[in-house]
């Protein structure tokens, strides 16, 4: 069923419609999501914003911004790291599974032998 | 230097393909004996050996007859255009790195669909909306079965099963006014929609226009295919090629409309979300959105039966599968399928032209709401939000929170924006799913 | 504490629905302009645009429909008590890990399916127990095409076959005598099948209640989807909430039955198989009791195909492949679809709950059987066996066989019978399969 | 030793089935009480009880007419030489190894279609090459529904997909070349056609037949499904079966047409084959293939999509999940169905016993044609090549190409003929296709 | 067909009938699997039990149990240590992931950035 | 469509006019190709075969072959290496597994429990 006439004000009353729809239907969504938290999840402390005047407060969250950033120096070495671990883990998987392939029997399902490209004279 | 080439081999190609087309319509007139072809103009001229001929002859004869038959003697400049956008989408899924994971599938359909002859897809099996049981058996290719999954809406319903096991409604359960700015972005699909009625779309068209707004595949699919099928090959071009755009249209929206102070702005850090409310959650919202809006329910229940599975814990196994092979191998299906749909015939026409042109609009005008609305919150709230998170919401997720977090670090390299647009981005995808509701509640 | 806090949300969940419903009632009747629902009882009255309305007026209007045409609307007392149940279901599901793996998608297809005006399974498409094809395009829910695989029969089989590459039978190739314990505790299921025509059931739908009593959820759902399909959900339900509490329903049984002299008896180490048996096994076995029992062969057959995949050792990767990833994808389907037929009007009935209570009358007479059994043939062999085995019978694999060794060590902590207890544990797979094929044979 | 005692194991087995066979066939006259049987003869003859009768007198009026109703009743020498050959096909597939991913599907599904009463597979529901929907929901069995993937030509299409993401292509795309000998050895096949037509089948049968020769398990299936439906048992039988013999069809062979000094020839290392030609080569192929020869796009676009999504290097995710679950399960489905075709009526005939004898000439003429092309072609080029890549051109992807490489190393054990061998290797599979395209256009 | 009234006479002969069934195929099978193991496999030696009054047998059957019983306290350890590979073996692989997901170029179905939880004030 | 009498004359045809084709159709893919590799990839070196009067070259790849063989003593050294890592990384695999199954909580579909053989007296 189409009851919209192509005239503007039809297509216009739609948007409006869906627009109040669309928020209505999220406002809601909030706020039972609210209530809802509230029951479900009461002791779970909402950290407060630290309050401009309270220079205490203000350092710790430095504080805490300083733990989270390390030294440029640091970052990379662990990127580094954790690049060739994981570098390093995908060639060993790479050469388990070209020895199983090897090992098992031959299938024209199963095989991996088409990725070599022989070299050699 | 390297499109060049490429630009090269396609004229090469053309010029071989209008050559042979030339040189079949040469032999059309003197031969008699007809090698039957698959092609559908053929079968209505069934020819009859009159004379045995020697070998040399029938080979001869056979081989004018299969020139005949092949595609280059039917091909066509619309096909050849068909062709050339097809590989146009190849090289931005390859080379560019488009949403590559649908992109090329899609562009492999559209290749495919469009070679003469070969039958992969038949629209007529599926005109008028209906579609043709009868004649599946007979005429149907393999495109065609294929494509039932997207007709009967099963498809973008399963993918949004394993996008719901990869999703975290954590920042969003965090801080529900994300769920706000997730539906102002959704403006971009109702000024759309208006857009394409002022070009003469029609209303459904409009609609399934309006939704590449979204910013999600699947959503997007999933209404074009009830509302205007017909259309399915240039939206779901337009939606995932401007999905990979996102960081190149949103950025210079986003530096127009905030100030630097704005930007500037450092949001408070989230609540821990409890795993108690994040499994509570896709219940609570499948039942209440689906009682609100019952066209939603579909792709809203699968989304939360895909994050269900996933906060649970306790079905790993298949919160892994639907993630993964079952999002695959339906990925396939779909993005080959939808590309089928793009025939010379539904694709050359000034309307894709059109809905790739409002497409941008869509996704600018939903980054604009966002944005706009967030500052209009901070004129009410203490606690600042900053309007770089609210163009997240129109979904494309993660992709457009990033866009936000590295928007923001061009002010303060310190400001971290990337969880707290996390809120919005997935609040847009409910709310992509709310609008299509909406949209199937008054036009279908 | 935390149970409380759940009740609240539904109590207020509820209220809020109730209260909608009435006010779109007291709306009913102050409006003229419809917008389109899909709730199929809209679709008769259709109402026309009397007069151009401003554009607040229209909105107005619009949300007045809108309401009307919501799911909360159209809710009454039995939707709100499935819910609930759905809910009370994904609790088990999750909390108290009853079978995850089946009940989450049980509960959370019987969420969807009784969401008023989701339309995503019509029982309409399946009534009289055949499948109208021809309402299926255009009346067909995401969930009425994923039915068809129960529907067909199709799902059950392919678990089975993942089921069958996960099981070594040979425990019970070394004991053979396993697989009369197998059969005795099928007694549970000819038991409940008598309960049931005592409570006024037909025939088919007691030997579908009766089938609970195997304690094997897709052989349970195979004969039920092809006897009584209209009773799939509350059988689906008792079987894998039963199946969830073997380690609470067996223990008390078998500390009654058996005496502490018997509990201890020490069983001989288990003999070696042979890799060659192992692979004969599933050849022979099929091809055996497919002769003996033709309506066992799906059943029988898919079991033993994966089962060979395993032991051949030769097609590692088929093998895998059924074990997880289709198996998983199978899964949801199955526990999805198998939920979506618990609407209302078939789950909300007097037999539901007489389904319940026989249902555990089912696993405590099985259990009672292999235990009595198993005694009964210590009286005649000489190596005696310990009776505590025999309850595994049931399959509920490999559950039932860990009670028998946990309800052991209780006796005597260096008593390992968890390899004792396989045996008979597999044997009652094949049991209830066979079992199933009785029930065809006769009553189809 | 132990193939003695298989062989006693299944005399035992006959003996007890005949036996059976007997008894059912003694009790028949002398019994008036009919239990329902699923077999299909049992349907005419409802029988009604006339008297109320005791438990005991109706448990072994029950007991005879079960008997009655078992396969074993209904079973003849032909079935039970199916399912003995059903078994040598295990032993062929488990024990010897050949080609066991789709022989034991495959021997599988040929004893679950012979076990008689089982209705696993009802051949009357594709009669005459069409599809009876009407029917399938009443009759259809477990392995009706899976066998439309064959019927429909999607299974075998699946399975190219994910061939193609296994295959390289770059020692073709470095010689070209290599692309004449795949083609010379496509010969096979039209000389087992011109084999077929002298024994008398009919033209679409000997083209089904003569496609053994391409030793391509797809193409073979594929192209069969479509013109001789009738024929896919014994043709997937023998083609897979050859194609685990072709190290020991080929060698002599391959001896035999060559001298020492050939077999010596070492030829120059293959050129880099850059990422992009890789890439664009799967796009071209598609096209071109497809618009000479439109009734192969769908074996060639599949082919080359797989191929696409590996060599893109973009879908990774894709590109596995094709590679791996997919075609597992695809493999499973297409294997039991196939082997399903395979009824004693259909199987048992000489018919079958032609097509073994032809399928082994079709791959040693392809082996043959392809050695003797090489030879040729050393006649004109200066780059000699070693005739024993020549007889890979068969496919038998990379079987074929490693026993290039085995009998190579005999003469010259220095000698790295693998990865020239994969050229023409790889070639084979386009030759095939498009052979199975041309056969296509000129027979259906 | 359905060939069942509803009297309870004919319940209890299907009863009766099918537990015949159930117990005389299944004894088939144990029939044919004793024949069966005998052919398949007559080599291999089911170990007897050990009688009763032979004290050498029983105590090496004492002996093979406490074998296979390790203290407590050693079992403990095991089960840790094996624990702790296992939870190790298990963050190994996330960090792979997350960093792989990291490094691969975006894509709305393939991300798994969801998961983190952005904790910096 | 069938337009083939069963005669010879006819099979020949369609063999001699499929052969035909196969062929003209696989040279054209030669001929495109060839064009096509010179165009994407021009600056791809297509090595020289060494001339039969250079010794150098002939050395050379001698060379290379060697390099590609190493002595059998290593390749087996090397082979069993990775067959014993292979064989390792399985095990613990397994062993992780197993682990992970018993920690979890049973489940009918998931349970690898099935594989052990209690071989306790
Ligand atoms: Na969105
Ligand atoms: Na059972
Ligand atoms: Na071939």
């Amino acid at each position: 069923m189409n009851i919209l006439a192509i005239d503007w004000g039809n297509a216009f009353d739609i948007v409006g419609f869906s627009i109040t729809m669309v928020f209505i239907l999220l406002v809601m969504i909030v706020f039972v999501l609210n209530i809802f938290s509230r029951v479900v999840a009461p002791k779970v402390r909402m950290p407060k914003a630290p309050s401009v005047d309270n220079p205490v407060s203000t350092s710790s969250s430095e504080k805490e911004y300083v733990e989270e950033h390390l030294p440029a120096g640091h970052s990379a070495a662990i990127a580094m790291a954790l690049y060739l671990y994981y570098e390093e883990a995908h060639d060993e998987e790479s050469t388990v599974i070209t020895i199983k392939t090897v090992e098992r029997r031959y299938s024209p399902w199963s095989s991996k032998i088409y990725g070599l490209n022989n070299l050699v004279k | 230097m390297k499109t060049k080439k490429i630009i090269f081999i396609l004229i090469a190609f053309l010029y071989a393909s209008i050559s042979a087309n030339v040189s079949a319509q040469t032999v059309e007139n003197s031969d008699s004996l007809a090698i039957a072809t698959t092609s559908q103009d053929s079968t209505s001229e069934m020819q009859q050996i009159d004379e045995p001929t020697s070998g040399l002859t029938f080979i001869a004869h056979s081989f004018t007859n299969f020139i005949k038959s092949t595609g280059f003697a039917n091909i066509n400049w619309q096909t050849i255009l068909m062709i050339f956008i097809a590989c146009v989408l190849l090289y931005l899924a390859i080379v560019k790195q488009f949403e590559p994971l649908l992109l090329l599938p899609i562009a492999f359909g559209m290749l495919l669909t469009n070679l003469p002859g070969a039958g992969l897809f038949n629209t007529d099996l599926f005109a008028g909306g209906h579609v043709h049981w009868e004649s599946f058996v007979d005429k149907g290719g393999l495109l065609d079965y294929l494509y039932l999954g997207v007709k009967l809406g099963i498809y973008p319903c399963l993918i949004f099963v394993g996008v719901g096991a990869m999703t975290d409604f954590g920042p969003m359960l965090a801080n529900p006014k994300s769920l706000l700015l997730g539906a102002a972005a959704q403006l971009g699909i109702f000024a759309t929609y208006l857009a394409a009625i002022g070009l003469g779309f029609t209303p459904q068209e409009s609609a399934s226009i309006g939704i590449i707004g979204g910013a999600d595949g699947p959503t997007a699919i999933f209404l074009t295919s009830k509302l205007a099928p017909e259309l399915l090959g240039p939206i779901a071009v337009a939606a995932y090629s401007y999905m990979a755009l996102v960081p190149v249209i949103q950025p210079p929206i986003m530096r127009l409309l905030t100030t630097k102070k704005e930007r500037a702005i450092r949001m408070k850090q989230l609540r821990i979300v409890s795993k108690k409310e994040k499994i509570i959650f896709p219940i609570f919202a499948t039942a209440f959105i689906s009682l609100l809006l019952p066209p939603a329910a579909p792709l809203i229940g699968s989304l939360m039966l895909g994050n269900l599975m996933k906060e649970s814990g306790v079905v790993e196994r298949l919160s892994k599968t639907v993630q993964n092979e079952l999002m695959n191998i339906v990925t396939i299906f779909l993005g080959i399928t939808v590309g089928a749909t793009a025939t010379a015939s539904s694709f050359l026409s000034l309307q894709t032209m059109e809905i790739m042109v409002i497409g941008v609009l869509a996704f600018s005008f939903g980054t604009a709401s966002g944005l706009l609305l967030a500052k209009f919150m901070n004129l009410f709230i203490k606690e600042k939000i900053n309007p770089l998170i609210g163009s997240a919401g129109v979904s494309a997720v993660p992709m457009a929170a990033r866009v936000s977090q590295v928007v923001g670090q061009e002010t303060d390299p310190g400001n971290f924006l990337l969880m707290h647009a996390m809120g919005p981005n997935v609040a847009g995808v409910i709310g992509s799913a709310v609008s299509a509701g909406l949209m199937l509640t008054m036009l279908s």
